[in-house]
């Protein structure tokens, strides 16, 4: 098919765009230390390029897929670059979310915090630009040199602070993992690339994915590839058992950065995976489906059940997204087992439920990020137990956290909630799947992601009341707070309205999806629900038919703002609105200070009881007579002990065991090199 | 001429400085024969891309994609070394930690390492290659012990016996590939001349060959570093000066190597079987699953990266026995890189050293903020040599790699386990060296940090863009290797 | 045009009955329990008296605390429009289906347990953190209720629910006999009642939803305490919804009022006293239980869902 | 006549082993510096044998640098360092004589079966002394690994070199002279460079013993 021109424009913008992205960071160093240069002028133009790659992309949608070639790469194998209607998706994500977190970080970058503003700034825009790249490669070496320098940029840009200890550690935890499930992402790539083997002709070709889209692959090496893709981008996405290092990390990064990481990082993650999957293999086996979906099940139950008691804002978050990754991966498994079984618009309904996620999560988990940043920048502090009543010194950050948390909560009529419902519908279809043991399973799989969603709300309410409701828990916390700066309010403002967008016109959006889930399936579920959606009106969502299922978001919207209005004006027109203030009911104790509200401990406690074999619980409790009473509780992981730990221990029993190798005796050398000789002639003559 | 300029510049440059080596304007005469060395070795690496393969002086010296390469890249970090070494090896004297007379000999045997390395790679007589290398070892075994020092005596002691005996085994190889070559080209008819033997070598007796590539393998082999015949290189590294730790690793690795491709290459063609591939991958995965537990334990940050050397000599001569035009170019490629990387790397290492005075990684802490540049440079190099992308060291990782899950699957896991050891141990360490407090002054002196950002900007470069002729060479070298 | 009318008729409706039904069930109960009931209209008198009464504000509350009563308030009466009561071809049916409707339960419940939280008293917090306790197993163990019956009906749309189950023939559905029992289970909890809430009790330690609110006064307790009245009565109509829905007329015809009218009363009323009787027979348990018995529910739930995929689509 | 001077080749070569041996079992290092002076001599003869039954002059230049180098130079050398450096008792070994002894012999057999089907080939008189040259390296190897001290271990590996040299002159009729001359010149500076190394140890360590020379390792 020939390309117009026009056509070619689309893919042509975003290498600018991304280019623009690295001029913008590197001119970040020509001064590395002036605040106002890097913060008011970079930023803003990031955003911009933000913009205009959300923009570039959402035209893109639909179009044939573009190609471009740089002259850049190995020898035989140029960067190949490839926009098509997946990488567009995921791109425009990217896009709407570094336009929104960009133009916050102009505003949130202040003196004195670790690296030099400059360099920090380089190390922003390349981890965009390496996004971007990561999204529109199309060969194996050029999605590996994005996808490590992604890994690289932001583990600088986590690091920042790199005086703490803690941060250094969580960063070295977050590359180490990186690295290893970039390796194993490799070692995929190095099963899917064409060439035949020893003896055929190879060259370094064989590693464009047009190749690897047109080799065939037996059972075998198409699992082990997708086994190791799962593995390597699974340790990106913070999958279990891989996560450790997210809650470590998310927490360590400045806000801004947590929010890259958390909104849209992880989705590259989603997007290796659909890639490999979908694109590459696409013949997948039902059982990787069921992996998949049991692997996101714990993913997602673990997340929720350890974002619930965590005591730190950011690991909260942190944990949350786990959860949110882990739903993501249901959403692709169960795309995964219906594929297999040939029930491709289903496979459709439950990838553009997992699509819709992914730009839900970015676009809430974001906003929630960066209004952890805004508390802190107010506060100095990340503890939920030193925070509380946030909500009058900062009503803008407090307002729109609530969006984002009832957005996280999955609560109608914002978006969390539109994902989520695409998602159990999904569910709601698979009894027709042949495999009897499946169709057992999936009705358990589904109350575990109605359990998950109803904790995920238990979450963000503790979340939200702990940090902006209440009285603040340390007298020091409400004395400096302050709101927002406007160039922070309008990142925020702007993920915000990402939010009640997505959830108010959830018919606009799948029209987009459908472009995604045609390309990699040949099916979507825009056109099924075609009729409904045109002949009835647009605003009403019905993937399959408007009898199985519908809902209306901005309908359910107005209803409530007309009730809500309506009784505001009845209530004072035939009563009134009178109000006296006057102390809280104190119980008939006088002395309540506000450290005897309850804590963030306290609040999860009965989750904490609940799941108790989850947790590994260290607990002091003080006895009655201890002068200073101290009361402790350590909820760590088990996988640390189950997994890190014994491999760790494993490699120091290795490294004592090669240090029999070097014991400093000369003799002994000598003798390796005889006992290798006489072995090897051995070997040769034998 | 413009070959034998390479060669006679060094042995010069060696000569003089053996006799001019203690004056104050040593190091500086050093850095200049070193650039006349590198420019000859440009002009000639010119004149091959352009003329093609050549032989010289009655077939004595050849010259071809494989090792033409290697003189440049041998050339260069030479150059960058001796201008690493300027100010280096001033402040340990100004510490009082040399002599002028040891300047002098550092000097003089600079050079003469530098001649003995080109000349191992250019001749076409596989026993010049053996007396060469030997005498390389010899060239630098008293570089080694150059600081007098109970430790360096004793590293230097363990890599001169080591070696010679390990050579040794080399010569006995080489001997009984002359037996075999005898048969088929006559006593004198250039029966050691790589060139005849690779024109004869379908015909070269099998069983012979077999055991003569057991003893070159050993021999060389324990020059390149290869596990179990490793021991000798990390003490010879850690206690030299870093100097000799840098062009030890970065240029002496390689030339064994190189001895050991050249004689892959006969026996190869000689046996009919992948005998010679299979025990090069198997001394490989050795190498490279062993140097990265050793990694762990290390305290010396200096005897860290030699067995990090070590790993990656290991994945080199697993890509070389796997064989095959992707493999042997990755082989080559990372060959290069890896010589780049961990020169730069040493550097970098000699300035933190020298400024914190020892060389324990617990007690260097905060590189970033004494010297923003030794940080940034080992920080970068680390990243670099730990295979992080869009260095070059990942280009060639990446191929060996994918090759490896095509072509030997069942050696992947291991590679995946040593190299996730070996990240978690290099980057855990060098981390807390680079970032965090320091309590230390700032550095009083200039460090010479463009050799290392020359290096890493090639590096990088290799990792983005291989320039077209650099490609070829590589491509027809790996062509050769098979 | 009629359906717009009986829509908003089930509106005025439920804004109407939801009062009488919490004071049918008191009367109930009283009689049950050999007091003197209280009248039926009890639950109006205090609503209005509760408007006429000033606000007194804490002196630390914020606008979300003020504004809460009104979301809550909002959403129960949307939930109670939705159920389908007087018909099941309603113009808001399709805005939202059963998924929708635990959505809208439980954005109530966020903001009831944000405001709860907003002063910062102990108190409100206890009641906050007890309610999300109950609502996160409630919630998807009714969420599982609904999907049992949209499997058997291939719907989560409520009104298609209803149609399918009202024209079943007489077949018993094992399944629903599970759903049933933990529905029951699931009402009790989610609208503050016997055994895991005491709607009377002022006593602090065992409170859950009377601690969350115990800051409000004036409209905004009767606003609460109207959206308390809505949730219970969009529970039960669901319930009938679900279990009972003969009677219920289909299509949009003012004249099906005749037969729908007085059966959704009766079934109200049985539905009530039967209410009352669960309540004066159990004895209230203790905090920690509760996820006991809303586990169960939960299980009971996913339980009918397998047994409706094991028994009852082999057919 | 070639079979005649073959079998004194021959002859020299079990000559060459037995002294390989004595030098294994040798605890004097007074002793061990003559047995390795003896074995120069032997490897002078052998050489010049080959040389002159073979008619190739530069072997004759071989067997001269031998006599120079291995018999008369390095022995000298040696002499003059353990004077100097007054080390002249014993030889501790790490393994008892008796057991060195077993596995020289296992050493030998072994080598002697890796060169039987390549002897088989030679075309030269001399067939099966590839076996013995290769069993010379390893029992020289055996000896420095089981010798602590510096200047045995020296002689071992000189020893070795000795082993080499008989392979290269017996069994191929010598190597191209080049590489004999670089052969011959790096055994050279090697020992001058050990002569340097010896006084530097002995100013150290105030012992050749290499036990001292073991810091370096991992712990």
């Amino acid at each position: 098919m020939p390309l117009s021109i026009h056509e070619l424009l689309s893919i042509d913008w975003l290498i600018a765009l991304v280019v623009a992205w690295l001029v913008i960071g590197l001119a970040g160093l020509l001064a590395p230390r002036n605040l106002s240069f890097v913060g008011k002028t970079l930023y803003p133009l990031g955003a911009l390029v933000g913009l205009a790659v959300a923009l570039v992309a959402f035209h893109a949608l639909g179009e044939t897929a573009e190609i471009a070639v740089l002259p850049m790469g190995l020898p035989d194998l140029p960067f190949h670059l490839r926009l098509d209607s997946l990488s567009a998706i995921f791109l425009l994500l990217l896009g709407a979310a570094a336009a929104g977190i960009s133009i916050y970080a102009s505003g949130y970058l202040r003196k004195g915090e670790g690296t030099a503003p400059g360099l920090q700034s380089l190390q922003y825009h390349i981890f965009l630009a390496s996004m971007a790249l990561v999204l529109l490669a199309d060969d194996a070496y050029a999605f590996m040199v994005a996808w490590e320098s992604m890994a690289l940029s932001s583990f600088f840009l986590v690091t920042s602070d790199h005086r703490k200890p803690d941060i250094r550690r969580a960063g070295y935890l977050y590359l180490l993992i990186a690295h290893i499930g970039a390796i194993s992402i490799l070692l995929s790539f190095g099963v899917l690339q064409s060439s035949a083997g020893l003896g055929a002709t190879q060259g370094a070709a064989d590693y464009t994915f047009s190749h690897m889209r047109a080799t065939g692959h037996d059972a075998f090496w198409a699992s082990a590839a997708f086994g190791l893709a799962l593995l390597g981008f699974g340790a990106k996405a913070g999958l279990l058992p891989l996560h450790v290092w997210l809650p470590e990390a998310h927490p360590a990064a400045p806000s801004p950065v947590s929010a890259m990481m958390s909104g849209v990082m992880l989705k590259t993650a989603i997007y290796g995976v659909l890639r490999v999957s979908f694109d590459l293999l696409h013949h997948p086996l039902w059982w990787w489906g069921v992996a998949v979906l049991a692997l996101g099940l714990a993913s997602a139950l673990f997340g929720a059940v350890f974002s619930a008691v965590q005591s730190d804002m950011k690991r909260l978050l942190a944990y949350s997204s786990i959860e949110n990754i882990g739903l993501l991966f249901v959403g692709i498994g169960l795309a995964l087992t219906f594929q297999s079984f040939g029930m491709l618009t289903l496979a459709a309904l439950a990838l553009t439920a997992m699509l819709y996620h992914c730009l839900n999560h970015a676009a809430f988990k974001s906003l929630l990020f960066l209004c952890t940043g805004s508390v802190l920048h107010a506060t100095r502090e990340r503890s939920l137990g030193k925070l509380g009543g946030l909500i009058h010194p900062m009503p803008w950050v407090a307002w729109l956290a609530l969006l984002g948390v009832i957005a996280s909560a999955g609560l109608p009529p914002l978006n969390g909630f539109v994902s989520e419902w695409l998602l159990l519908q999904a569910f709601l279809f698979t009894p027709n799947l042949p495999h009897s043991y499946i169709n057992m399973l999936i009705p358990v799989a589904a109350a575990a992601v109605a359990l998950t969603a109803a904790l995920a709300g238990y979450v963000m309410v503790k979340f939200f009341a702990i940090v902006f409701l209440g009285q603040a828990r340390e007298e020091s916390i409400s004395q400096h707070a302050h709101d927002a700066g406007w160039l922070e309010r309008a990142g925020l403002v702007w993920l915000a309205a990402l939010c009640v967008l997505l959830g108010l016109f959830p018919v606009f959006v799948i029209e987009k999806l459908d472009f995604v889930t045609r390309t990699l399936l040949g099916a979507g579920v825009y056109e099924t629900a075609g009729d409904a959606a045109h002949t009835q009106n647009w605003l009403l969502l019905a993937p399959i038919s408007a009898d199985r299922a519908s809902y209306e978001p901005l309908v359910f919207l107005l209803m409530i703002t007309a009730v809500v209005a309506a009784t505001f004006f009845i209530v004072r027109r035939f009563w009134h609105g009178r109000l006296r203030r006057s102390a809280a009911w104190d119980c008939g104790f006088p002395l309540q200070t506000a450290r005897m509200q309850d804590t963030a401990e306290g609040f999860s406690q009965p989750l904490r009881q609940v799941f108790e074999p989850f947790y590994r619980l260290t607990r002091d409790l003080p006895t009655s007579f201890d002068k200073a009473p101290l009361y402790r509780v350590v909820v760590e992981d088990h996988f640390w002990y189950w997994l890190y730990l014994p491999v760790a221990r494993a490699s120091e029993f290795g490294a004592r065991m090669v240090a029999f190798l070097q014991q400093g005796r000369i003799s002994i050398y000598l003798l390796y090199s005889f006992l290798t000789l006489v072995v090897l002639l051995f070997l040769v003559r034998g | 001429m413009e070959f034998f300029l390479v060669l006679g510049i060094p042995l010069l440059g060696g000569i003089v400085l053996a006799l001019i080596g203690h004056t104050r304007r040593a190091a500086e005469y050093n850095a200049l024969f070193s650039l006349l060395t590198l420019i000859a070795a440009i002009n000639l690496t010119v004149h091959i891309v352009n003329h093609g393969p050549q032989l010289l002086f009655q077939d004595q010296f050849f010259l071809d994609p494989l090792n033409v390469f290697l003189v440049a890249l041998t050339a260069l970090v030479g150059f960058t070394t001796s201008l690493f070494s300027r100010p280096y090896m001033r402040i340990e004297h100004h510490h009082g930690r040399l002599t002028v007379g040891r300047l002098r000999l550092y000097h003089s045997m600079f050079q003469m390492f530098m001649f003995t390395m080109l000349l191992a790679l250019t001749t076409n007589n596989m026993g010049i290659l053996w007396v060469a290398m030997e005498a390389a070892t010899l060239t630098t075994v008293l570089l080694v012990s150059l600081y007098r020092t109970t430790a360096s005596l004793e590293a230097a002691w363990k890599y001169f016996i080591l070696c010679g005996v390990g050579i040794a085994q080399a010569l006995f190889g080489t001997i009984l590939l002359y037996f075999a070559a005898e048969k088929v080209l006559g006593h004198e008819g250039g029966a050691l001349l790589w060139t005849h033997l690779n024109a004869v070598k379908g015909t070269l007796e099998p069983t012979v060959m077999s055991l003569a590539f057991v003893f070159l393998l050993v021999g060389y082999g324990t020059k390149v570093g290869l596990v179990p015949l490793h021991n000798w290189l990390p003490d010879a590294h850690a206690e030299g000066p870093t100097p000799v730790s840098a062009v030890l690793s970065g240029l002496l690795l390689n030339v064994a190597l190189y001895a050991v491709v050249r004689c892959k290459v006969l026996a190869d063609g000689a046996l009919h079987s992948n005998l010679a591939g299979v025990l090069m991958m198997g001394f490989g995965l050795l190498s490279v699953v062993v140097a990265a537990f050793f990694l762990s334990r290390q305290k010396d940050i200096k005897r860290m990266f030699a067995y990090s050397s070590i790993e990656h000599m290991g994945i080199v001569t697993f890509a070389f026995g796997m064989g095959g035009p992707l493999a042997s170019f990755g082989g080559l490629l990372h060959m290069t890189v890896h010589s780049l990387t961990k020169s730069a790397i040493f550097f970098a290492v000699g300035h933190a050293t020298q400024k914190s005075g020892t060389q324990l990684m617990e007690q260097i802490r905060g590189l970033i903020k004494i010297s923003p540049t030794v940080g940034w440079g080992l920080m970068l190099g680390t990243l670099a040599i730990l295979g992080m992308p869009p260095f070059g060291v990942f280009a060639s990782e990446f191929l060996i790699l994918t090759t490896a899950m095509k072509q030997q699957p069942w050696a992947t896991p291991f590679l995946l386990m040593a190299l996730g050891v070996a990240f978690a141990s290099i980057f855990g360490k060098v981390q807390p060296m680079v970032f965090g407090e320091s309590t230390l002054p700032k550095l009083p002196h200039k460090p010479a940090m463009l050799p290392v950002f020359v290096h890493l900007a090639l590096v990088l470069m290799l990792g983005l863009w291989i320039p077209p002729y650099l490609a070829e060479w590589y491509r027809q070298a790996a062509k050769f290797i098979g | 045009m009629n359906s717009i009318l009986l829509q908003f008729l089930e509106l005025v409706l439920a804004l109407a009955l939801a009062p009488v039904l919490t004071g049918w069930v008191n009367q109930c109960r009283a009689w049950l329990q050999n007091r003197s009931a209280p009248p039926l209209l009890q639950p109006y008198y205090q609503i209005v008296k509760l408007f006429e009464k000033d606000v007194v504000l804490a002196h630390h509350a914020s606008s979300l605390f003020r504004s809460a009563p009104y979301f809550i308030f909002a959403a129960m009466a949307l939930a109670a429009t939705i159920v389908p009561t007087l018909s099941t071809d309603l113009p808001f049916g399709p805005a939202a289906d059963a998924i929708a409707l635990v959505g809208i339960f439980a954005l109530a419940r966020v903001f009831i347990a944000l405001a709860g939280m907003d002063i910062g008293t102990a108190f409100g917090t206890l009641g906050a953190r007890r309610e999300m306790l109950v609502g996160f197993l409630a919630e998807p163990a009714l969420l599982m209720v609904f999907f049992t019956a949209s499997l058997i009906s291939h719907s989560t749309s409520l009104a298609t629910i209803v149609e399918t189950l009202a024209h079943r023939e007489l077949v018993i559905y094992p399944s629903m006999a599970f759903a049933g029992v933990a529905f029951t289970m699931v009402s009790l909890a989610e609208n503050a009642r016997v055994p895991v809430d005491n709607p009377t009790t002022h006593l602090e330690l065992t409170m859950i939803h009377e601690a969350m609110i115990l800051e409000y006064s004036g409209r905004h307790l009767a606003l609460i305490e109207w959206a308390a009245a809505l949730k219970m009565y969009a529970y039960s109509c669901l319930g009938l919804a679900l279990f009972f829905p003969w009677g219920i007329p289909e299509g949009a015809k003012f004249a099906s009022l005749a037969i729908g009218l007085p059966s959704l009363l009766i079934k109200l009323a049985i539905g009530g006293f039967l209410l009352a009787l669960i309540e004066t027979l159990s004895a209230k348990m203790r905090i920690f239980r509760a996820p006991e018995f809303l586990g169960t529910a939960f299980m009971l739930a996913v339980l009918g869902m397998l047994v409706h995929l094991l028994l009852e689509t082999g057919k | 006549m070639n079979s005649y001077y073959g079998q004194i080749i021959n002859l020299l070569a079990a000559g060459l082993l037995l002294l390989s041996f004595a030098m294994l079992g040798q605890r004097r290092i007074l002793s061990l510096i003559n047995l390795f002076m003896a074995q120069g001599a032997v490897l002078c003869a052998s050489t010049a044998i080959v040389a002159f039954v073979t008619g190739q002059n530069h072997l004759y230049w071989s067997a001269l640098i031998t006599l120079l180098l291995k018999v008369l130079l390095l022995p000298a050398i040696l002499h003059r360092l353990i004077r100097r450096l007054n080390i002249k008792w014993d030889v501790e070994t790490l393994i008892n004589i008796p057991t060195t002894m077993l596995i020289g012999i296992v050493l030998v057999i072994f080598s002697f079966n890796l060169a039987l089907p390549i002897s088989e080939l030679a075309g030269t008189v001399t067939r099966s002394t590839l076996g013995i040259a290769m069993a010379a390296v390893l029992l020289a190897f055996l000896m420095m690994i089981t010798r602590s001290k510096a200047v045995p271990q020296v002689i071992g590996f000189l020893s070795m070199e000795n082993g080499l040299f008989f392979a290269a002159t017996s069994a191929t009729y010598g190597m191209p002279m080049v590489v004999e001359l670089g052969i011959a010149l790096d055994v050279l500076v090697g020992m001058v460079i050990l002569g340097v190394f010896f006084f530097q140890i002995r100013e150290r360590f105030d012992s050749l013993d290499i036990r001292h020379l073991e810091q370096l390792k991992e712990d």
